[in-house]
């Protein structure tokens, strides 16, 4: 059957792919991918840990407001990454170190 | 049973996704990717009786932000990596290469290694508690949001119109700025 | 009747409040701004009315009311006691003076919607009064010395921008400034006088003060070898003698005239001037205990007599009256000194209704007295003459309050003028040294009369000596905001309002109730009824019981024997008739010369004529600050500590340490490369360089290994939860 | 699972002694997947009735815009040309399968497929009867939405895989244009969500009485606009009509899905056409009173249900003829003032029509109006007789 541990795999699978993502690709879009990973597999833990043990809807909510988040987050993300595409022409990450000491 | 296979079929999504999008070269089929793991994922909630969580997933990442990525993609000149910046080096590749998935595995063997420490060891599949028949949560969150967690419900209200209006700013197109 | 501070706390606010607003809206809506601090201050002088209604009418009660508002600051550290709470202090007093400052201030308003009108900066003027009030109200109510000190300030700064209100004329600008300084050298005394205070009684509360002196805690505290009431009585005294402008410091009021008419009549003539004697009414148990009272009757006598005599030559109308404030504020002090506690407070209050009155009127008639060449309003009594029928409403205003000043009898001056003079005499048969005093007194009372009727007649009375000024001016006609406040303080100085009785001796009958009115109303600090205050804990409003005494405080036998008593009724008698006797000559005499010119007037300057040459200019005193104590004390003091610091300090200090470095140096020079520079100093620069290279790599913009950085210190974190 | 076809199918006793027989077989307990077997039948009943409507779609839109222009249409294929949809069929299947050179060819091969996927996914919400509907998803309403997002995201693939500029254009304009469009359908949908208190259809349709006067598009002033602003969303999110921009001929050269040849352009098609289908039903169901009609249907038995799909159809296909009335009628819109009709116009009324329907859900607790005028007339009446 399915038991909560598979969910807690799967979703653990998801982070790894979201950070080997973030780590590995130049592209910040693809960066704002792997964050997107990041999330899910957070709000899946939730709903899984909601229905398994906690037994009330507190998990759902959780997760509501991630995805929230999340959307709000991508959409000023890209803002300013179409921003930044103006200003460099480039979205390599590596053009974005202006913050280097 | 039915929710057996649906789980099944989920699981294969979700994982084949974030596999394509880790692995795939060209960032529009990442982001195709990406959407494949998000309907799996939404499937998955499904399994796990959260049937308005598996819908609001659908409409706001399937429907949004999916769609806002291809957008900014676009925006952004496709998909043609640019090996070259200003000082002439051969950048790294826009995807990605060798060297930087190296880094990356090797990050994420530390991370497993810690982290599974803890997992691995409460991990039993073959426990089948499944605890309870599906039953809709639709009224239920309704009634929550708007009871205990109405202060976390009228911020994100509130976050979502910042964002709405900071991205139209942000990303507003170059004429206007003198 | 609860004294709570929502009742009381309006009088101060209204104003302050008034002033808040009106300092932002004034210039788009000068008319909103106008209305807003005149209805402030007469819905402040509306609550006065309520209290004093409350207060004063039971009689004979000495209930005194005090209410912490807050605790502004507690530093008390292990037993020194350093802690000051604001709160209200309300007794009769309070209750008169409060009446008093808000009647006055409201008419003053009124008056002064007609004066300024046509003032280039109408609005702002009304900010600063109502500022001004506002200090002046709070100075009133606080219940402790800091506040008053607080509030003391704040008028200064009032005075000081209002006096250079006019900053276009050149006289203005250094008059401010000098009215600012000659008062900070009493207030730097004030506060030398509280801090004193402080230090015996830990804490700066009239009742603690009052509480400290009944229970003698003062008794063997020196300072400099000074008992310590005497010195503390004395700062605070010279405070008032900075800000009620007495003998050695009274030379900036005089110029304090360049500000505009209604605020000199506020500021310079009721209420800052009295504040200072208002302090040492306060404050009249320490004078007590510090034995300072033959000073202060002093100071109070040649104040009184100086500026009198000044006041006689002088040709500018305001002048005259500035140095008549000055002799009446000396009467004041005069009375403090012969302990005739309550004739001081009625003079205050008389003197502020009066001259208020006075001032108002002069500035009508200079309002009116527009010189069309110079553009400018003429101030020169020469150069009037025959206002008489011209400005009848002013006229009679102005008629009233000079026999008020003068101390004709039915009057108020003559009321409490003559009082204090009485104590005068009885002090004086007491003891030798009060002689003087009563003296200058009874010379100064004389020549008031004079300079007064002399001012009277030269602008009313006599024919126009400037023609064509003369006919410029336009009939006058009852304007609500001209003439009704100057007919309103003229009527108040009537003196039935004070004494009950119309001679303004002894009580009155009034349903069954014997009023001695005013004179009972108003009582010295009863030390007693403190004695057992212990330090209450604050947060309640030590609200006395309404004990009324039997028999009120003042009676005319000051607690003298019977035969003593009889005595001191007999003198007040005697001196009542001395001082209309010396009224009347005083009128008589400026009658003759400027009516009937039987006298002239250049005979007597003739005569005198080094007299009069010191009194062109009011005895050298500016002269002398200038001159002698700033010009020839201080600066050469400044030289002096500079040449010091220059000179010494640094030629051989600095420059000698030079040489000592000097030899040193080359010894350091060479132990410092052998050793230092090459182990310590490259060593740590290098180890500084190394730290530099780690840290740089670490801030490498590379967004990407910041994430690195997270998820293996996240790894750790998780590797160190151990949980099994 | 409750009460639909597949329950109802289980309800016959040869198919549950059929699962006995099984799972003692196979011991697993199969009644799982022998249930998802009989999901999968209802599924493609389904799923070919609607291809099969697609196809009757192109045919009506072709015979109506004929008729609408004085001319026959097509009339050589079958009886009066209703096969003409097979024979396009059949030249779709046999057309040659052109890729561009450059093309992203996964992409390529996706778009299409995730166009259909978006469509055919919606058909399982789509209330046909009480109990022919495939599920009764509580959250139904919110899962068409989410579904039909899928298509914009189809449409700009194929825009951007086909690797041409035009069809670039043509994408871009549609996805954004059915972005766009999404926000004032939902927000029409939510007035209706609120007046029957619940978010799944079957509650919707039941929410409305078979009278017209019951209906949710009578119910109150905000539904009535709401209809139409749902209307014109819809016909906007389908691309069709006047806002047709994204494959409008005269300028894009049938925009994003020019490239596209043979079967795929046929899943471009038909899922354009089976989408209004499910677009003119989800508008039937929530404003027309669904399968409701004044008569009562009698809904337990077979007949009952075919008959409630049938009116339900009739109510579809009604609006479908509208839809392609408009087309032939209206002119097309231009990209700003299609944006300007959308962000101006339809979502501000949108909004106004959903805290309307709130208010008057409030305060006069969920009557209709026409219950409101009976009512008064009724109380009238009776006050009125009584002085």
């Amino acid at each position: 059957m399915i038991s909560l541990s598979s969910y807690l795999l799967i979703s653990f699978f998801l982070f790894l792919c979201g950070i080997l993502v973030i780590i590995a690709r130049k592209n910040i879009i693809a960066i704002l991918l792997g964050i997107e990973l990041l999330l899910n597999s957070a709000a899946l833990n939730f709903v899984a840990y909601s229905r398994y043990t906690a037994q009330n809807l507190d998990g759902h909510i959780f997760a509501l407001f991630i995805i929230v988040i999340a959307a709000a987050e991508a959409a000023v993300g890209l803002a300013i990454v179409i921003r930044f595409f103006q200003i460099k022409e480039s979205i390599h990450i590596d053009d974005a170190s202006q913050l280097q000491s | 049973m039915f929710v057996k296979f649906l789980f099944l079929i989920s699981t294969l999504l979700t994982l084949a996704g974030a596999i394509g999008v880790v692995a795939v070269k060209n960032i529009m089929h990442a982001c195709v990717f990406l959407l494949a793991s998000l309907i799996g994922v939404a499937g998955l909630y499904v399994t796990l009786g959260a049937d308005f969580v598996s819908a609001v997933q659908l409409v706001v990442y399937v429907g949004g932000v999916v769609i806002l990525m291809i957008f900014a993609v676009m925006l952004t000149g496709g998909d043609k990596a640019d090996f070259f910046n200003k000082f002439g080096f051969e950048k790294v590749s826009a995807m990605g290469n060798k060297k930087t998935y190296l880094v990356g595995s090797a990050v994420l063997i530390v991370f497993t290694l810690s982290v599974g420490k803890i997992i691995f060891n409460i991990i039993d599949l073959k426990s089948s508690k499944d605890p309870q028949s599906y039953v809709s949560t639709v009224e239920q969150l309704g009634h929550l949001l708007l009871t205990d967690h109405v202060l976390a419900f009228e911020a994100s209200s509130v976050v979502l119109l910042g964002a709405l209006i900071g991205a139209a700013i942000i990303a507003r197109p170059n004429r206007g700025v003198k | 009747m609860d004294y709570t501070v929502t009742s009381v706390a309006p009088i101060i606010l209204l104003p302050f409040l008034a002033f808040v607003i009106n300092s932002f809206i004034v210039k788009k809506f000068t008319k909103v701004a106008i209305v807003i601090s005149c209805g402030a201050i007469f819905t402040s002088f509306l609550f006065a009315l309520r209290i004093f209604k409350n207060f004063v009418f039971d009689v004979y009660s000495s209930g005194y009311h005090v209410h912490k508002v807050f605790n502004w600051f507690d530093l008390s550290y292990d037993k020194i006691p350093f802690k000051v709470d604001m709160g209200i202090y309300i007794d009769n007093m309070t209750a008169v003076m409060l009446l008093m400052v808000t009647g006055v201030a409201t008419l003053i308003h009124i008056f002064s919607t007609f004066y300024m009108q046509h003032d280039a900066r109408y609005g702002r003027f009304f900010v600063y009064m109502s500022l001004f009030t506002s200090a002046m109200l709070g100075l009133v109510l606080s219940d402790n010395l800091l506040s008053v000190f607080i509030f003391w300030e704040l008028m200064g700064f009032c005075s000081y921008s209002l006096i250079g209100f006019y900053y276009e004329k050149e006289g203005a600008g250094n008059a401010s400034l000098k009215a600012f300084m000659t008062t900070r050298v009493g207030d730097v005394f004030f506060l030398l006088g509280i801090l004193a205070l402080w230090s015996v009684v830990g804490s700066v509360r009239f009742v603690d003060i009052y509480s400290a002196i009944a229970s003698g805690a003062f008794s063997n505290h020196f300072v400099l070898g000074i008992p310590l009431a005497t010195f503390a009585a004395f700062c605070v005294f010279m405070g008032t003698i900075g800000k009620s402008a007495q003998f050695p410091l009274q030379v900036w009021l005089p110029d304090a005239m360049f500000g505009p008419t209604p605020c000199s009549a506020l500021i310079h003539a009721a209420t800052m001037v009295a504040a200072g004697v208002y302090l040492s009414l306060r404050m009249e148990p320490l004078m007590q205990l510090g034995n300072l009272k033959v000073f202060i009757a002093y100071v109070g006598a040649i104040t009184a007599f100086g500026a009198a005599t000044i006041a006689l030559i002088q040709t500018d109308i305001k002048a005259v009256l500035a140095y008549s404030t000055i002799s009446q504020l000396g009467y004041m002090v005069l009375g403090i000194g012969v302990d005739a506690y309550n004739a001081s407070f009625m003079h205050l209050i008389t003197h502020a209704v009066f001259k208020a009155c006075l001032f108002l009127a002069a500035g009508s008639v200079i309002h009116s007295l527009h010189d069309h060449h110079t553009d400018s309003h003429v101030q020169e009594m020469p150069r009037m003459g025959g206002l008489r029928k011209k400005l009848p409403f002013t006229f009679i205003a102005m008629m009233f309050c000079t026999l008020a000043i003068a101390g004709i009898p039915f009057f108020s001056g003559f009321v409490s003028k003559d009082r204090i003079l009485g104590e005068a005499l009885i002090k004086a048969f007491h003891s030798k040294v009060y002689i003087i005093p009563m003296l200058l007194g009874f010379a100064a009372a004389f020549l008031t009369a004079f300079y007064m009727f002399r001012m009277m007649f030269l602008t009313f009375f006599g024919e126009p000596r400037d023609k064509d000024l003369h006919h410029h001016v336009h009939e006058e006609h009852i304007s609500w905001n001209q003439n009704i406040p100057l007919l309103i303080l003229s009527v108040f100085t009537l003196g039935v309002f004070y004494s009950g009785s119309l001679t303004g001796q002894g009580e009155v009958k009034i349903f069954s109730k014997r009023y001695e009115w005013f004179a009972t109303l108003i009582e010295k600090p009863h030390l007693e009824n403190f004695k057992d205050y212990e330090r209450q804990p604050f947060g309640f409003s030590d609200q006395k019981s309404k004990k009324v005494f039997e028999q009120s405080i003042y009676d005319p036998t000051h607690g003298l024997e019977e035969e003593e008593a009889h005595h001191a009724h007999q003198t007040h008698v005697f001196g009542a008739i001395l001082s209309i006797i010396i009224a009347f000559s005083g009128v008589g005499l400026a009658y003759l010369t400027y009516i009937a010119k039987k006298i002239d007037p250049r005979m007597w300057t003739s005569r005198f004529s080094n007299w009069n040459e010191a009194l062109e200019n009011k005895y050298y005193m500016d002269w002398f600050y200038i001159e002698v104590l700033i010009k020839k004390v201080l600066l050469p003091f400044n030289n002096l500590v500079s040449f010091f610091d220059m000179g010494i300090f640094d030629r051989y200090a600095v420059d000698g340490m030079e040489k000592v470095n000097k030899t040193l140096f080359t010894g350091a020079k060479w132990f410092d490369n052998l050793v230092i520079d090459t182990s310590m100093v490259d060593g740590t620069g290098a180890s500084v360089k190394l730290m530099n290279v780690i840290l740089r790599t670490i801030q490498s913009g590379k967004i990407q290994f910041y994430f690195i950085v997270i998820v293996l210190v996240l790894a750790s974190y998780i590797w160190t939860l151990n949980i099994h | 699972m409750n009460n639909t076809i597949v329950s109802y199918l289980l309800d016959f006793e040869i198919v549950r002694n059929m699962f006995d027989f099984v799972s003692t077989k196979f011991g697993l307990n199969a009644s799982g997947i022998l249930t998802f077997f009989i999901f999968f039948i209802a599924a493609f009943i389904v799923v070919n009735v609607m291809a099969v409507i697609g196809g009757l779609g192109t045919y009506a839109e072709r015979k109506i815009s004929a008729d609408m222009q004085m001319r026959i249409g097509p009339n050589r294929v079958g009886p009066f040309g209703i096969l003409q949809f097979l024979a396009d069929g059949v030249k779709m299947i046999m057309k040659e399968d052109i890729v561009p050179a450059k093309a992203d060819r996964a992409l390529f091969f996706v778009a299409p497929t995730l166009c259909l996927m978006g469509v055919f996914a919606s058909l399982a919400v789509i209330p046909f009867s009480k109990g022919l509907t495939l599920t009764h998803l509580n959250v139904g309403v919110v899962y068409l939405l989410g579904v039909s997002s899928l298509v914009g995201i189809g449409i700009f693939l194929g825009g951007y895989s086909s690797n041409s500029k035009w069809s670039m254009l043509g994408g871009m304009r549609g996805a954004s244009q059915i972005i766009s469009y999404e926000i004032p359908v939902t927000l029409s949908m939510l007035a209706v969500v609120v007046l029957a208190g619940g978010l799944s259809f079957d509650k919707l349709v039941d929410a409305q009485t078979g009278w017209p006067t019951g209906w949710f598009i009578f119910h109150n002033p905000f539904t009535f606009i709401g209809f139409f602003v749902f209307f014109v969303g819809v016909l906007a999110e389908t691309n069709r009509a006047p806002f047709d921009l994204p494959e409008a001929e005269s300028e894009l050269v049938s925009g994003y899905h020019t490239e596209f040849t043979g079967m795929r352009f046929a899943f471009f098609a038909l899922a354009e056409y089976v989408e209004v289908f499910v677009v003119c039903g989800a508008a039937s169901a929530l404003f027309l009173g669904g399968y409701k009609v004044p008569m009562d249907l009698g809904g337990e038995s077979i007949l009952g249900q075919i008959l409630q799909m049938g009116s339900f159809l009739t109510k579809t296909f009604l609006l479908y003829y509208v839809v392609i009335w408009i087309r032939w009628t209206l002119p097309r819109l231009r990209v700003d003032q299609l944006m300007v009709v959308c962000w101006k116009y339809l979502t501000p009324i949108a909004l106004f029509n959903l805290v309307g329907c709130a208010l008057w859900v409030y305060f006069l607790n969920g009557k209709s109006f026409y219950e409101l005028v009976m009512n008064m007339a009724v109380t009238s009446i009776h006050s009125g007789g009584g002085h």
